[in-house]
């Protein structure tokens, strides 16, 4: 079976749930990547919406994080305060589950604006629950598409700290969780340096080159050594995630 | 008792120009028929709170409604951006307006903190982010006990507060069950308050999940069948998934827009 | 998940001498069997915390279990005092217990804080009274908006919660519905949590007013049927005034209460 | 009809409730006279206990502040938590109704302890949720029996603030609340005078002698010039009562 690049980021996305108990699943791409999980590697997988659905096991794909079949399907519907106080804030979820208009070399994160905050180029979204799904995790994956424009050196407004300036500063800041561990994306894996929580390449997808993901990549992107190539997705997680998404598509819409 | 009321009364006894709103709803029952009443009743330079504004605040903002924006997420869910409300903020138009911003675990806590009649809220948030350095209403607060610092947000007590619920009695009692978001809050932290509802029934019987505020904390109840569409209410209608596309080329285009708005104001 | 466990391998595995305690229920679905329980196994020197001790705290006080009790108000409802609570504070029978005694109101805060992974949770509280004085998990906080000055508590982790619910299904997803005061609260702010149900199912069915508590923050259930006699369990058995009339003569008499216990621990 | 002291206070208590929205429950002699309240003169009153209860109408009395009638009857049921926060702390309660062991000269109350704090001579059951309702309430209606050991000249023990020190002292601790309006007895009403905060006899139940009262206050009572004469219980008010009472009775056990 052939497959997209978009059908390999979600695919290596949702392997990275395996063995989780519970995710706090962000707006976005990250959506997809989670309720594949719970078709493939992950069956038990607890998803908690910011809406306030907790073990959320819908058939179609989300359209937003608020879905009627989230609250449905969920084990739980909790208020949003309860959702951000009672179950995010302690830090008793597993993995935090992101997307990002911008995400700079140390993993932070920004989705408020392109430019000056009070006169901005483009103004996005905001922060929604990202600030302190990052905080309070305990490890966090982040999950974007490839581009110079994405992946940048520097951001102008940090909406989610990722490692901040580096190593210890979340640790100075008092924060549990462990950070993004993980950058996913529709040429491969990036993962923190030890040393320096920089990210750099452990993964690339398979078929893509490495000087793609450098052009790709608004820094100077450091490649591990023991570079590996991801698996190629298999039969059945094509399938899974296939029938997530036509089923969703004829209900109008995409994830936003 | 809630006073049992029209939309349009509603509206012209509880909202009032300069007003602090919030028309609160997470994706589920948004009172949408309620924001559009307003638009027809062309209030003015209102602050607009909610926690995750959409097409119906893109509308009002659009329409020249409102002065302020208190928010923590602005798009069209599963679409992508609100063009009214990005046209406001980054072009002035159709007029400025002024954004105060906060993340989703601030907001809901000030909502909190407004319920439970405190000037603040204690949570662990912002921290390292950069935006609290944009609003006044996130400050430290040191624990008097371990010492240790944490964000403090500024309550939030609205003018008036309006939700959409499934039903309501006669009495005013608010039923509403499945994805409730912080209308609860919303509602106790407000001095006023309107709901609109599905309809209004002589009993409300038990439902799984189910939130009622009781018609004495309740100012006034309207009957709007559909008044969340296109969001949806559960047990009643689905989300209308076409609308939340269709509105994304009216929003794009100035030109567009007004005559959507001409004919929202004509009806 | 949650581990399905017998109510003494419960006891046995997640209640140890020294512990911090909470027994929650409020009137209703109160884990008296639990509580028993642990007398029969003996444990010692445990803080027992609750907001409304009343008959099982009185024979775990009694018993001897207990070093301190951390409440907010302590009586057999419907009846009058706790005669071991009165014995034990007032003659430091069997043994001298320190207490810790809040409001309902802080202690509820206290849990809310400690659920919420926060140090101290603040509350309009205590002022002008005598309460303050004698704990030191209260003190004061001030608004870095309004600069008010405001009531802070201290949070509440304990070791172990311990609670009853109606039902939980194989994977540990618990049930209750009815007046379940705090319970979801001490589960969240605890480090382990033993819940004791009437039945366990297959399929949880919603029900009106249910609160769930997933298998995942669950350590384990234990199936014990009437595990909530004499309080009551909504759905199951109403409350058995007889037994807390009855109550009162066994408790006031060391000897009579004596004889209680060797029944209680022979069984 | 004939009555007992004890009806003809739970009928003048009940009947301090006509025209009130809404009534926070203290758990004792309050309850019987609020539910009476809601069988009389007040049918549409919202009952509110600290259990979480919302709009309770238990057809027999509540036996305690969590019986499983109060939750079946209610309009909503919440948290413990929510209850103090959301609803009595705001200060959206119309009346706070509260039992004592001790009520002092100034309306202060303690339920606390008789004697030294740390070894006591009687050790009662505590707070409760009575200093925030004390505290929070628009107005606070105290209803004991009358007798020289529960109505004292000062307490060693303050549980629940009344008017505290005298005139201005809530005002100065930031109260919302009014405070204690009114004490009802089994022997008569006493209300705080305006210029001192002392609780004063304005009412005196019929049959019942003004030195009898003073005998029975722990401080020296002040009668008020325009003394009135409690009106007597109505046969209403009496066969509601009773049947209040007998329903409740044969279920066993009494109010606390």
């Amino acid at each position: 079976m052939t497959w997209t690049a978009d059908e390999m980021m979600t695919v290596t996305a949702a392997r990275s749930l395996a063995g989780r108990t519970s995710c706090f699943v962000g707006i976005g791409l990250p959506s997809t990547a989670a309720n594949l999980a719970r078709r493939t590697c992950s069956p038990e997988l607890a998803l908690i919406y910011e809406s306030g659905a907790i073990g959320a096991k819908p058939t179609t794909l989300p359209l937003s994080i608020g879905d009627g079949e989230l609250g449905e399907t969920a084990d739980a519907v909790v208020s949003v305060p309860e959702i951000f106080n009672y179950w995010l804030q302690p830090g008793r979820v597993d993995v935090g589950f992101l997307g990002a208009a911008q995400v700079d070399r140390r993993g932070n994160i920004n989705t408020t604006v392109i430019g000056d905050y009070r006169s901005p180029a483009v103004r996005l979204p905001g922060a929604g629950g990202a600030p302190e799904i990052a905080a309070s995790c305990r490890e966090t994956i982040v999950v974007v598409r490839h581009k110079p424009r994405t992946l940048v050196d520097r951001l102008e407004f940090i909406t989610s700290l990722g490692f901040g300036d580096g190593p210890g500063h979340r640790a100075a800041l008092g924060l549990r969780g462990r950070g993004p561990i993980r950058l996913i994306t529709d040429l491969g894996v990036l993962e923190p340096d030890p040393a320096t929580c920089e990210l750099t390449l452990v993964s690339i997808h398979p078929g893509v080159a490495v000087d793609a993901v450098r052009a790709a990549t608004g820094w100077p992107l450091t490649v591990r050594a023991d570079l590996r190539t991801t698996e190629e997705p298999t039969a059945a997680e094509l399938t899974a995630l296939r029938s997530l998404t036509t089923r969703s598509s004829t209900r109008g819409g995409g994830v936003a | 008792m809630a006073e049992l009321v029209s939309l349009a009364e509603g509206v012209a006894e509880l909202v009032h120009d300069g007003d602090a709103v919030a028309l609160e709803g997470f994706t589920h029952l948004i009172p949408v028929a309620a924001g559009q009443e307003i638009i027809r009743q062309g209030r003015r330079d209102l602050t607009l709170i909610r926690m995750t504004p959409d097409i119906v605040y893109d509308q009002l903002i659009g329409a020249g409604c409102a002065a302020r924006l208190v928010f923590s997420w602005g798009g069209n869910p599963g679409v992508g951006s609100l063009h009214r409300f990005r046209d406001a903020v980054e072009n002035a138009w159709p007029r400025p307006i002024e954004i105060e911003e906060h993340s989703h675990a601030g907001m809901a806590n000030r909502y909190v903190a407004g319920a439970s009649g405190l000037p603040f809220a204690v949570l662990r948030g912002y921290v390292g982010t950069d935006i609290a350095k944009h609003t006044k209403t996130v400050a430290t607060v040191t624990c008097p006990f371990t010492g240790e610092a944490l964000t403090a947000v500024a309550a939030l007590n609205p003018d008036v507060a309006v939700i959409h619920a499934q039903r309501a009695d006669r009495r005013g009692n608010v039923q509403m069950w499945g994805i409730t978001g912080v209308q609860k809050e919303a509602v106790l932290a407000a001095s006023r308050s309107l709901v609109t509802v599905e309809e209004i029934v002589d009993e409300l019987e038990p439902q799984p999940g189910a939130v009622v505020l009781p018609g004495w904390v309740v100012t006034a109840v309207a009957e709007v069948p559909r008044g969340a569409h296109p969001s949806y209410a559960q047990g009643y209608y689905d989300r209308d998934n076409d609308y939340y596309q269709s509105w994304d080329p009216i929003s794009r285009d100035r030109e567009t827009f007004g005559r959507w708005l001409e004919e929202v104001t004509a009806a």
